[in-house]
């Protein structure tokens, strides 16, 4: 097996992964080079999410996991998360009795070490936001819960970003909106890794497509040449 | 809403044999284990023993109406046993009273004071749980604690009621007798307590298969969502509680009649907190678990105690053990054992179950080792700890090293075995 | 106006040893939810300590180390204990905590035996300060006094002033949140536990020689302490300072009173005879705690200050 | 009686100062199938709480079937013949498929609080566990306690509680949320068999189940409704494209 | 097989320390006696049963102890149990002939035991409630500046003919004394008596009777002396284990008791030697010289009957008398209430022999020979045939 190549935010070897009896993730590989957007594509169930959980340390791994160089597998979450890996859970998880600052103020990892983002210029980039900065975060709509998760994972200076499926459930009109933000933060030069199942945004934004498969990876390649190719969108996404 | 038709429905339901297997077969079980004991002659000791055993066993699968079926924590469940007690009480003078002046007392038989009881108890959870049952988890267990806490100083207070501090006496041998037993010698009460006891499992366990056991169950499970299939799990709470404090009360009448006194500590925290780690400790989750439960901590009540000063200690231990290691309790620990030979009876399965016996044994061999060596070297008497014929005294460093290495040697292989997947996988 | 004076300031020591015993406790419940059914276990730990390294040490040492240890002692049973039960729920920290508070009772008898110890009022603060009414008032009380109001701004500046109180309120309802976000949440908790069982401690060692240092000790108070947190509020400091101080004055108030209900039902032209005329105020002074509490949960479930209900 | 299944009548809620819902009036026929959509946030949820009873209204009125029931408590509520499901599965997790139906069964056949009946031999119980479990497809699962059950069978099971009790009026929140496509079918064609006959309300994220499924839509916009009205009706209300839909582009690739 | 004799008393809890010094009392007599060949020739031994002060605890234990062959039952520490014991004792013996048990209380005073409660299996060794505060009211007869009394009791039966006696007699011997206060506490449950004695002193009392013993009776001292309380208490217990290391400097002529024994009372050289190697052997105060009457006259009686046979044993006590270090005592046999002399001492400084190692001892005011502390009894003795 190979080292780690310095371009490689993220390099996964052979990951499996269980939940209790059952082996959801089979030898899941798979690289996120430096500064680029990689879309995680496949159906339900097939452990798009389980791949997250196992990275973030939520799911015991089995297999390689380097970050930047680093064998992180098996080290506790918030280990991995210091090391400066983001993670935008499927459920969003914000914190519903917080105001909107406090789930931000959360965000920071270290209070003695000022970050590349303040909480007042995240609020300034968002006018949704800053508008209810002190109501509680239970209140905002399914959009803006999105949008506080990904503002909070930033707040913590990561180098890369996972984010779980950020367009589920949200209306059409919103879903559009969490698009473009997400490529605001690609500019910004923070590497993410989009877990989706909605082509539409995966496929405007990733620079490179994986698909999943019944806890492996069945197809890799660019977005342009993904999207020639009806077969793998029949037989793995169903679309 | 009822076109259903009988072909086009398959039948779930669970076959005969299953049924009697489940359902029948355990209380006959009881019911031989009840009438055999007499045939081996047990002494007074043990006489007192089963009288014991029996009451908490009513006592601890009442509590478990609560705890493990309606998820309630209570921790204030002896009131409801402490007041059908003193109602028994006050029914077994007013037989005393009525074999002297006449009066209706004088044809209700000693042997149905556990039905006084039952009234006492549900008449008191009736009334308590109104108020209470509004609530559930965490706030429910501090109503719970403020009610026991109450009411134990009420029963100081009301004297007429329940004789303060020295609590209310009576004598069991009045009135009528049923089927030919005085309730004088202890052997008479023990077919007094085995009848109520079997009374109290059968009924305990027919409720856990009516609706409303059904029920309580679900409002354990979800109560937000039982709200919204018609019921209200405030109601259904109330009325599992009252059931519950009525066989609590069953439970204070078998007490009643057995020691023939009821003082206001009954009502406390204190036995309250006892019924529970009967409860748990015996699996909280099954039916039969609170049976478990309150043999074995009847048992290390009267006999451990007088092997150790330290059976509380070894109590709170094995209750902090079961919390951390086994919420299933002793009943879960059975079934998986089982459940783990059956599966795979192969020598390595055997192998790995008998790995884990011996290697808890001798943990637990160690620990027992050091707390008796402790419980001696703080006497201070100069007493060995003296077991099998060993001889360990608590002022030899060796003896404290034998109690170290036993847990030592337990407890590492108790978490290699672990490490190595769980029980029987 | 004597009785009253003295009633308040009986009931202000009272209250504020109350307080200090419920402090840890307000501090682990409102931070970790865990209700710790063993808090008073902790303050019978402290007075044991004190009493034990007090006899190598001295009490001013004894009042530094004594917290420590049992704080240490609280980490532990974080650490090896309360962990391992906290993802299966409240209701099972609850009965971890209850176990445990049988297993210290039996420790402390072992160890210290099943007695009272002679654990003292230090001789430099065994004096009184000045006398009301021809009555002698100690100057330990003072003593109680000042710590326990150290205490108290200490406790507010750690939950309303650092960020501590932000993550492990977050970390209740979502620890995994929390952790992707960077924070070591066990740790966290350890440390707060462990805070919590100082501070229960330290009331230990100071208000074991105030009352008495034996193995029931822990279980007369506890109950009591459970009062103060849930009348004063789901995690609330002020309410659980201001229900200290309650319970404290409702209590030596009612102590202080001097009739019987066949007294004040003849006062209203009434008659009553057999038990409950016999009843004094005096003796109900016991119950009003649970009164109380009884009422609190079902009538204001969130308590005096607490800001949701539990 | 009343010809219409539900009547909402200036309906408003709000959380201390939040106004969620500002007054919606909303008539809905018998046998009627209505959609409601919106943007998250928008008060779907809280709409249902308030007419299932969960929460109380801070005003207007609701009636169900011409009977007032504001205020009334959501089992009151439940056994006037409505029933609801939850956008977030919402089951009772340590009893078995056949427990949980038999759960949402046992207050329509009039066994309540009964104490004194052995539930295995009530047979009609039994019969109406079968029937539901049947017509959702979950037999085979029947004794699989439902934690162990996949997330498309729960959200299943969640629909067969809500429609165990043979209630004329369903509300259904979000019941394919998280489904896959054709999971997403299944779950389709089970509602439409499981309420035929009966007045549906239904929150749906996915625009292909709306406008396949009801006979009517209402656009529920920060606590409002700003539109009611036939699929094609809604289809083409600029108002709804704009502050709902988005444009054409983006909505084909979604619901594609 | 030896002489079981079953001591059913606190063991543990507040009132354990009590209770351990009771048996200790026992144990060391038993040695005594076994030393000088035993009971009758049997071996005696002494076996400790925790009944928690709880009456149906004490029935628990009392079942386990005849279970395993006790015939003789001890126990002294609170009414409330010693009334409950007394009932089963009784019923035990009609329902169990030929395995009859006696009960031999060493401590509890309600005078209930030997007057409307009395039975034939009950024998009390300690004079009681009214003997006592017959005692104390007497030499309040002669305090014309005493004009206020509070009294403080803990709230059971023991405590409530403490108060019933201490009310009837103050006012049959002192009309012109006002009771200023008469409290009830729970017992084992006050943590601190502060607020009593506030109350007692902004109810001016000149005197205070109090029947506390045990921690209710260390707590109330150490109160009294944070709050400077200084006027006499008339106790029953003041001597009680831990009571005198509370009270210290500042009780000195104040705190006084009733009893049977104190240290500093005339004795033989012999009874002296004893006292002191017990509290050698033991570490712990010689302080129940009733407890040694008790074990020495069934040492007698049984010595007398030859066997342990539990009847014959009872009749041989009931009006036997027997020769204590500090005079002659009587079993009366109308209500079975041991007749012994009484002394009234108060803690002072400087004298002989002193307590707990504090520097102060108990120095006797008054005796009161055997007989005058006699009174009569209402007990109707009903005799087994
Ligand atoms: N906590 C869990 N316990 C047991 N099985 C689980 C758990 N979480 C997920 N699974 C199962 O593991 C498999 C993979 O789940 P995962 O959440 O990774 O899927 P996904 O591809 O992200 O799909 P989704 O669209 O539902 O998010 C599924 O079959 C799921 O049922
Ligand atoms: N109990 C509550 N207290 C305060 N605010 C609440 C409460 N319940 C809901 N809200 C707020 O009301 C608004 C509407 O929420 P609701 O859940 O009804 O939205 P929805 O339309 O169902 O959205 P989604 O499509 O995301 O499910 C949201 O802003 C929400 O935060
Ligand atoms: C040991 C004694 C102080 C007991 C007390 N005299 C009582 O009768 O209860
Ligand atoms: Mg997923
Ligand atoms: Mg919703």
């Amino acid at each position: 097996m190979s080292g780690p190549v310095a371009n490689e935010m993220l390099k996964i070897r052979d990951l499996h992964a269980y939940y209790g009896k059952s082996h959801v993730l089979r030898g899941v590989s798979m690289d996120v080079p430096r500064g680029s957007v990689t879309a995680l594509l496949g159906r339900n169930g097939v452990g798009r999410s389980t791949t997250a959980k196992a990275i973030m340390g939520e799911v015991a791994p089995k297999g390689d996991i380097w970050f930047k160089g680093e064998n992180i597998s098996g080290l506790p979450s918030h280990a991995i998360a210091c090391k400066g890996l983001g993670y935008v859970p499927e459920n969003r998880d914000i914190f519903p009795l917080m105001s909107v600052r406090d789930n931000l103020l959360l965000g920071i990892k270290d209070m003695r070490k000022p970050g590349k983002w303040s909480i007042e210029q995240m609020l300034d980039m968002f006018p949704n936001l800053k508008s209810r900065a002190d109501t509680p975060a239970g209140v905002l709509s399914g959009g803006e819960k999105q949008m506080l998760t990904i503002c909070r994972t930033l707040m913590g200076d990561p180098d890369l970003i996972i984010i779980d499926e950020p367009t589920e459930g949200l209306a059409p009109k919103i879903v559009t909106q969490v698009g473009e933000l997400i490529a605001q933060i690609a500019q910004a030069g923070v590497s993410i890794l989009l877990v989706e199942q909605k082509l539409s945004i995966a496929l405007k934004i990733a620079q490179q497509v994986y698909v999943m498969g019944h806890g492996e990876i069945v197809y890799h390649g660019t977005p342009e040449e993904f999207r020639v190719r009806d077969d793998i969108r029949r037989e793995w996404l169903e679309v | 809403m009822t076109d259903y038709s009988l072909d086009r429905v398959p039948d779930l339901a669970p076959s005969a044999r299953y049924k009697f297997a489940t359902r029948v077969l355990p209380l006959l079980l009881l019911a031989l284990i009840l009438l055999s004991i007499p045939l081996f002659e047990p002494s007074r000791t043990w006489l007192s023993l089963f009288n014991a055993i029996g009451i908490n066993m009513v006592f601890a699968l009442s509590y478990n109406m609560l705890l493990g079926q309606a998820g309630l924590l209570s921790f204030g469940h002896a009131v409801y046993f402490g007041l059908g007690g003193y109602a028994a009480m006050h029914g077994m003078n007013a037989i005393e009273n009525a074999s002297y002046d006449g009066g209706i007392w004088a044809a209700f038989p000693m042997f149905g004071l556990p039905l006084v009881g039952f009234a006492g108890g549900a008449l008191a959870g009736a009334l308590i749980g109104f108020p209470s049952c509004r609530r559930s988890d965490v706030p429910f267990a501090m109503i719970s604690l403020g009610i026991a806490e109450l009411v134990a100083a009420a029963g100081f207070m009301f004297i007429s009621v329940f004789g303060g501090e020295e609590g209310i006496t009576g004598d069991r041998m009045n009135g009528i007798e049923l089927f030919g037993l005085s309730l004088g010698p202890l052997g008479d009460v023990y077919w007094f307590i085995a009848f109520w006891t079997f009374v109290g499992v059968a009924l305990m366990y027919a409720f856990t298969r009516t609706p409303l056991g059904k029920m309580a169950q679900a409002v354990r499970d979800n109560p937000e969502r039982v709200k919204f299939v018609g019921y209200n799990p405030n109601r259904v709470r109330y009325l599992v509680f009252i059931a519950a404090g009525g066989f609590a009360g069953l439970a204070g009448g078998m007490s009643a009649v057995n020691y023939e006194i009821f003082t206001p500590e009954s009502l406390s925290v204190i036995p309250s907190g006892l019924v529970l780690l009967m409860a748990f400790i015996g699996g909280a989750r099954y039916f039969a678990g609170p049976i478990l439960g309150a043999v074995v901590l009847t048992y290390m009540q009267s006999n451990l105690s007088d092997y150790s000063e330290a059976w509380l200690l070894y109590l709170g231990l094995l209750f902090i053990g079961m919390i951390l290691f086994a919420p299933g309790g002793l009943a879960g620990l059975l079934l998986s054992g089982t459940a783990a030979l059956k599966h795979s009876l192969s020598v390595k399965g055997l192998l790995r179950v008998g790995a884990f016996a011996s290697s808890a044994l001798l943990a637990a061999a160690g620990i027992i080792v050091l707390v008796e060596l402790a419980v001696r070297y703080s006497n201070g008497f100069g007493e060995a700890f003296e077991p099998f014929g060993l001889h360990l005294a608590p002022d030899q460093m060796m003896s404290w090293v034998v109690g170290l290495v036993l847990a030592g040697v337990g407890i590492g292989a108790l978490k290699v075995l672990s490490k190595q997947g769980g029980m029987g996988s | 106006m004597e009785t009253v004076v003295f009633a308040l300031l009986n009931g202000l020591i009272y209250g504020l040893l109350l307080f200090m015993l419920s402090s840890g406790l307000t501090l682990i419940f409102s931070m970790m939810g865990v209700l710790n059914f063993a808090h008073a276990s902790f303050y019978m730990l402290g007075a044991y300590f004190a009493f034990t390294l007090g006899q190598h040490t001295g009490f001013w040492f004894a009042l530094f180390l004594a917290p420590i240890c049992v704080g240490a002692a609280g980490a532990c049973v974080e650490r090896w204990g309360l962990r391992k039960v906290h993802a299966r729920g409240h209701v099972a920290e609850l009965l971890f905590t209850f176990g445990l508070a049988y297993v210290i009772e039996e420790l402390v008898k072992i160890i210290w035996g099943k007695f009272a110890v002679a654990y003292e009022i230090p001789p430099e603060l065994n004096f009184s300060l000045f006398k009301l009414f021809g009555s002698q008032y100690p100057a330990y009380r003072i003593f109680m006094l000042v710590v326990s109001i150290a205490m108290l701004a200490g406790l507010w500046y750690l939950l309303k002033r650092t960020r501590i109180g932000l993550i492990i309120q977050a970390s209740l309802t979502h620890p995994n949140m929390v952790a992707h976000l960077g924070h070591n949440v066990p740790r966290i908790f350890m440390l707060v536990f462990a805070a919590g069982c100082a501070l229960a401690g330290l009331a230990g060692v100071i208000g074991g020689n105030y009352l008495v240092t034996e193995p029931s000790m822990a279980f007369s108070i506890g109950p009591i302490v459970f009062v103060v947190v849930v009348v004063g509020g789901m995690g609330s400091l002020e309410g659980a300072f201001i229900a200290s101080l309650l319970i404290g004055f409702l209590q030596t108030f009612a102590i202080s009173i001097d009739s019987s209900f066949a007294e004040i039902f003849s006062f209203a032209g009434l008659s009553a005879d057999g038990d409950v005329g016999r009843i004094t105020i005096a003796s109900l002074a016991p119950m009003l705690p649970f009164i109380l509490l009884v009422l609190m949960l079902m009538l204001r479930p969130r308590g005096l200050m607490g800001e949701r209900e539990f | 009686m009343s010809a219409l299944a539900l009547q909402l009548k200036d309906l408003r809620k709000s959380f201390g100062p939040a106004k969620i819902i500002e007054g919606v009036s909303l008539d809905i026929a018998r046998g009627e199938r209505h959609a409601i959509i919106g943007p998250n946030g928008a008060g779907k949820s809280t709409l249902f709480n308030l007419i299932s009873g969960l929460f109380p209204p801070s005003s207007g009125q609701i009636s169900l079937g011409g009977k007032q029931i504001n205020g009334l408590k959501p089992h009151q509520i439940n056994r006037l013949g409505l029933s609801r499901s939850f956008q977030v599965s919402n089951i009772f997790a340590n009893m078995s498929v056949r427990e949980n139906v038999r759960c949402g069964v046992l207050w329509s056949l009039g066994y309540g609080h009964s104490f004194w009946r052995n539930i295995g031999n009530l047979k009609e119980v039994q019969h109406k566990t079968a029937e539901v479990l049947e017509k959702v497809g979950l037999t085979e699962k029947a004794d699989v306690p439902a934690v162990l059950l996949t997330y498309a069978d729960q959200r299943t099971l969640e629909i067969a509680i809500t429609i165990a009790g043979g209630a004329d009026v369903i509300l259904l929140d979000e019941p394919t949320a998280g489904m896959s496509h054709s999971e997403t079918a299944r779950a389709i064609e089970l509602i439409e068999r499981a309420t035929e006959g009966k007045t549906l309300l239904i929150v749906e994220h996915d625009m292909g189940v709306v406008f396949g499924l009801s006979d009517r839509i209402s656009v529920l916009v920060y606590g409002e409704i700003i539109a009611t009205g036939t699929p094609e009706e809604i289809r083409g209300n600029a108002r709804v494209r704009e502050a709902y839909l988005g444009d054409e582009t983006d909505m084909a690739e979604v619901t594609a | 097989d030896g002489v079981k004799i079953g001591y059913i008393d606190p063991l543990s809890g507040p009132f354990g320390s009590t209770g351990d010094a009771g048996l200790k009392h026992f144990r060391y007599a038993a040695n005594e006696i076994n030393a000088a060949g035993g009971m009758g020739g049997m071996q005696v031994e002494v076996i400790g049963f925790d009944n928690k002060l709880n009456p149906k605890e004490s029935l628990v234990q009392l079942q386990k102890a005849i279970d395993q062959g006790v015939r003789f039952v001890v126990q002294g520490n609170g009414s409330s149990a010693a009334n409950a014991l007394t009932d089963a004792i009784a019923k035990h013996n009609k329902r169990n002939p030929g395995e009859e048990v006696l009960f031999l209380n060493y401590a509890a005073v309600d005078p209930a035991l030997t007057n409307k409660k009395c039975n034939y299996w009950h024998f009390r060794f300690d004079a009681h409630v009214d003997m006592k505060m017959a005692g104390l009211t007497d030499w309040l007869q002669n305090q014309k500046d005493i004009k206020t009394a509070y009294i403080l009791a803990q709230d059971y039966s023991f405590g409530r003919a403490f108060t019933d006696a201490a009310k009837s007699m103050i006012t049959e011997k002192r009309p012109d004394m006002k009771i200023v206060g008469a409290e009830l506490h729970p017992i084992g449950r006050v943590k601190d008596f502060t607020p009593y004695v506030q109350k007692m002193m902004s109810a001016k009392a000149d005197v205070v009777l109090t029947g506390n013993w045990g921690t209710d009776m260390t707590l109330l001292v150490k109160a009294a002396n944070a709050s400077g309380h200084q006027v006499p208490y008339l106790t029953f217990y003041g001597g009680g284990l831990g009571a005198p290391t509370a009270m210290g400097q500042s009780a000195v002529g104040l705190v006084k008791q009733i009893t049977e024994f104190h240290e500093n009372i005339e004795a033989s050289d012999e009874q002296m030697a004893r006292v002191d190697d017990f509290e050698e052997v033991n570490n712990l105060d010689y302080y129940y010289e009733r407890v040694f009457t008790l074990m020495n006259m069934l040492d007698k009686a049984i010595d007398g009957v030859g066997s342990v046979d539990v009847p014959k044993i009872a009749a041989t006590l009931e009006g036997m008398t027997y020769e204590t270090p500090y005079g002659e005592v009587t079993m009366r046999a109308d209500d079975h209430q041991l007749i012994q002399p009484l002394y009234i001492s108060t803690f002072s400084e400087g004298v002989e022999r002193d307590v707990e190692n504090t520097g102060f001892g108990f120095e006797t005011d008054i005796a009161i020979p055997a007989a005058a502390t006699e009174l009569p009894t209402t007990c109707k003795m009903r005799r087994p045939s």
